[in-house]
């Protein structure tokens, strides 16, 4: 391939120049690398020289994070222009350092440049696929690490008000937060401490997280930490992808609120951070929505305070004017139980102390009927008694009377019998001598002249004969 | 017959003079004494007894007629 | 007869004149004159116990009058 | 009849009273007596009994007319 | 009556007269002084009642006037 | 009445004295005491209350002019 | 008020007294100074909404020098 005209060095040895063999590489790479190729690799340096316009990129392949392959790419003023557009258009991200493209170059050798990758065209997709790919990757691992949702767990202050900003101060976002904060209609204060910090594209990742660092530095003095970008245009949002930068927001020890303005795909760092707010307008809104509930929540406490303090006082009073209500009404009740027991005493007594002496009377009358039955009956029977003993007086009397008339009698007959006079009507007769009857010591002697008496009268005889018996 | 005797001694003459009688122990002279004695205290007792009657009936009587009254 | 006799004497003696009368120890020499003591004491008693029975009853009649006054 | 017997003490006797008149252990001589006594007694009690009510009555009309007022 | 006696020691004498009274267990003698005390008792019980209505009603009535201010 | 007893204390009391005169545990004697009590009761109570409600409207009104300021 | 409160905990304590004033778990005894601390508190968080914190600006100040480095 060397050409013939190569002159002979000394020591007989054959010397090229240096342009005999760039000139023979040349004319082998145009001879062998006709057509352009497909190629895939990352863009590691731009080098872009904007007085010419063009862009020296560094291209290279990396494995396991060291260099596996590099070669220098360049990218002329005309292509440079239509493949960042083209890029820009379909990734949303600029045409910058640090991503993996996928290109069209012819492989190029010049004397005078050596070799590179002409590069003419690109294939954007690839590289959204890439930056999703990156996105996903990134997601996982902070998933994997257990931090994603670390951030989103802090509590936010109920008054955000001391706050940390990352921004530029330029930016038009910056002043959207800081006009909608500061011309609050009430009145609320915000401390702002501005972090500047470069928002998108090469160099944010770094930019943010060392001002990151420094508010970590001082987290004590500071409720939350705001990352605004807005105002302009929504490229370059892949460094809010980026690992390193998402752990340092889902690490933050305090809260981390987002407004990086943009109306696509939610970046990872919006993902993890403790709010996240689409404009700074909106993370305005929401500081001052904070203080606003702060507010609520006082207004609430205030006017629930007079409320609660008037049914507090109005039950209480309602309970004692109910216990002197009744208080009223029982002293009255107890008092007329007491009167009616009293009076019904009163009544109990009257008819109590008309029943005893109705009682008494009663009692006292029963006697009095005792009294009057009782003499009549005892009279009545002394009458009796004498009456009785009248008329045995008078049988008595005269039983005795009669009696001694009988007896009489009897005397009489039984003298009658033994009269003399009696014997001589039945026959006999009483013979005398001298003058006495016949008897011993008068018995006569023949010739006494004898009386002798009859019924008839008397006869005088003279005894002639005496006879012994 | 003296005024002064009594129902009582009169009765008890009587029964004497009957009782002598009775015994047999009397004489006839003395029997007819003693009859007329006995007949003579015999009307004594005798009168004695309705006078007593009249006199009792006619107390009983005022009172039995007090009693009706 | 004695006013100091009382209705209870009055009836017993009586009754021992009825008694005695019964019993016939009284002898007709007396009965006359006991059967006037008895018809006394009859009638003493009597009075007795009518006067009584107009006190007893003016009195009771008095209590009764009264209460119905 | 003195004035310092009670009511009770006039009841007792004129339940004794009428408890012997009852009984009959009272004779006819008494009787008249015991009737007064017993009706003397009555007539007290009833007064006692009459001036008692009237006491009373006075007593609760005047608690009465108390109330009233 | 002894000023010392309290409404319920009153009412407690009262209701005793009134069982005694009732039981009968007072005799005549007793029940005018019984139904006097009674009464005493029954006119110092309204008038406590009606000294401490009249209290009771002018501390409330205070009160009321109070609330009305 | 001490100036330590609180409206919770005041109104206990008060409620016990009014379910001691509801259940008639309280005589008739000690009824006027008790009432007493009671309407110093109420009468703290209820100043307590206005005194409160005074206080607090004017810590609350005080809280209002501020917040218009 | 104690100067080491926060103002979180001055709007919990505040929310407490509130809830507590409605439901009624506060006494008229406490109430008054319930009302008291609640104002002080409701101050306190008023305040907290407006004030500048001028010890932050002057720590802050020291950052921006590090960071101007």
């Amino acid at each position: 391939m060397i050409s013939d005209s190569a002159s002979i060095g000394q020591e007989g040895k054959r010397v090229f120049s240096l342009s005999e063999i760039t000139a023979s590489i040349e004319r082998m790479f145009s001879k062998y690398y006709a057509s352009p190729y497909w190629i895939r690799a990352e863009l590691s340096k731009l080098n872009h020289y904007p007085q010419s316009g063009h862009c020296y990129p560094d291209l290279v392949e990396r494995q396991e994070g060291k260099i596996k392959a590099q070669l220098r790419g360049v990218i002329w003023r005309d292509e440079l222009f239509e493949i960042a557009r083209k890029f820009e258009e379909v990734t949303r991200e600029p045409f910058r350092e640090g991503i993996s493209i996928m290109f069209l170059a012819y492989v190029k050798f010049t004397s005078e440049y050596g070799l590179s990758l002409q590069i003419i065209d690109i294939e954007p997709l690839y590289t959204l696929g890439e930056l999703a790919r990156e996105k996903m990757e990134t997601i996982s691992r902070l998933k994997k690490e257990g931090i994603f949702n670390s951030n989103r767990l802090l509590e936010l202050p109920l008054l955000p008000k001391r706050l940390a900003v990352i921004s530029a101060q330029t930016s038009k976002g910056y002043s959207d937060l800081m006009i909608t904060l500061e011309n609050n209609p009430w009145g609320y204060r915000f401390n702002t401490r501005l972090f500047h910090a470069l928002l998108q594209g090469d160099g944010a990742v770094d930019s943010i997280r060392k001002q990151l660092g420094i508010i970590r530095d001082n987290q004590e003095q500071f409720d939350a930490v705001l990352i605004i970008r807005g105002g302009g245009d929504e490229i370059g949002m892949a460094c809010y992808d980026n690992y390193l930068l998402a752990r340092d927001v889902a690490c933050f020890p305090l809260p981390v609120i987002t407004g990086i303005g943009h109306s696509t795909n939610e970046t990872v760092v919006e993902m993890v951070a403790g709010i996240n707010k689409i404009t700074p307008t909106d993370v305005a809104h929401f500081l001052i929505g904070c203080f606003r509930s702060f507010s609520d929540r006082i207004k609430a406490a205030e006017q629930m305070l007079l409320p609660g303090v008037m049914v507090v006082l109005e039950t209480n009073a309602a309970r004692f004017n109910t216990l002197s209500g009744s208080l009223l009404n029982l002293v009255k009740n107890t008092l007329r139980e007491e009167s009616d027991l009293v009076e019904q005493q009163a009544l109990v007594v009257r008819e109590a102390t008309n029943v005893a002496v109705f009682n008494h009377r009663i009692a006292l009358s029963r006697y009095e009927s005792g009294l009057t039955m009782r003499p009549a009956q005892i009279l009545g029977s002394h009458r009796a008694t004498l009456l009785e003993q009248q008329k045995m007086l008078g049988l008595t009397t005269r039983y005795l009377v009669s009696n001694q008339l009988k007896e009489i009698g009897t005397v009489d007959s039984r003298v009658k019998l033994l009269d003399p006079v009696g014997v001589l009507k039945r026959g006999f007769t009483i013979t005398r001598l001298k003058g006495r009857g016949i008897a011993p010591g008068n018995l006569p002697d023949p010739g006494d002249l004898l009386e002798t008496e009859s019924a008839s009268g008397k006869f005088i005889s003279v005894v002639s004969e005496k006879k012994s018996i | 017959m003296s005024k002064s005797i009594t129902y009582t001694q009169a009765i008890a003459e009587l029964e004497t003079i009957v009782s002598e009688i009775e015994n047999a122990s009397i004489g006839v002279d003395e029997l007819s004494e003693k009859v007329k004695r006995a007949a003579e205290l015999i009307r004594f007792c005798r009168n004695k007894l309705t006078s007593t009657e009249k006199e009792v009936n006619s107390i009983l009587k005022s009172i039995e007629d007090e009693n009706d009254e």
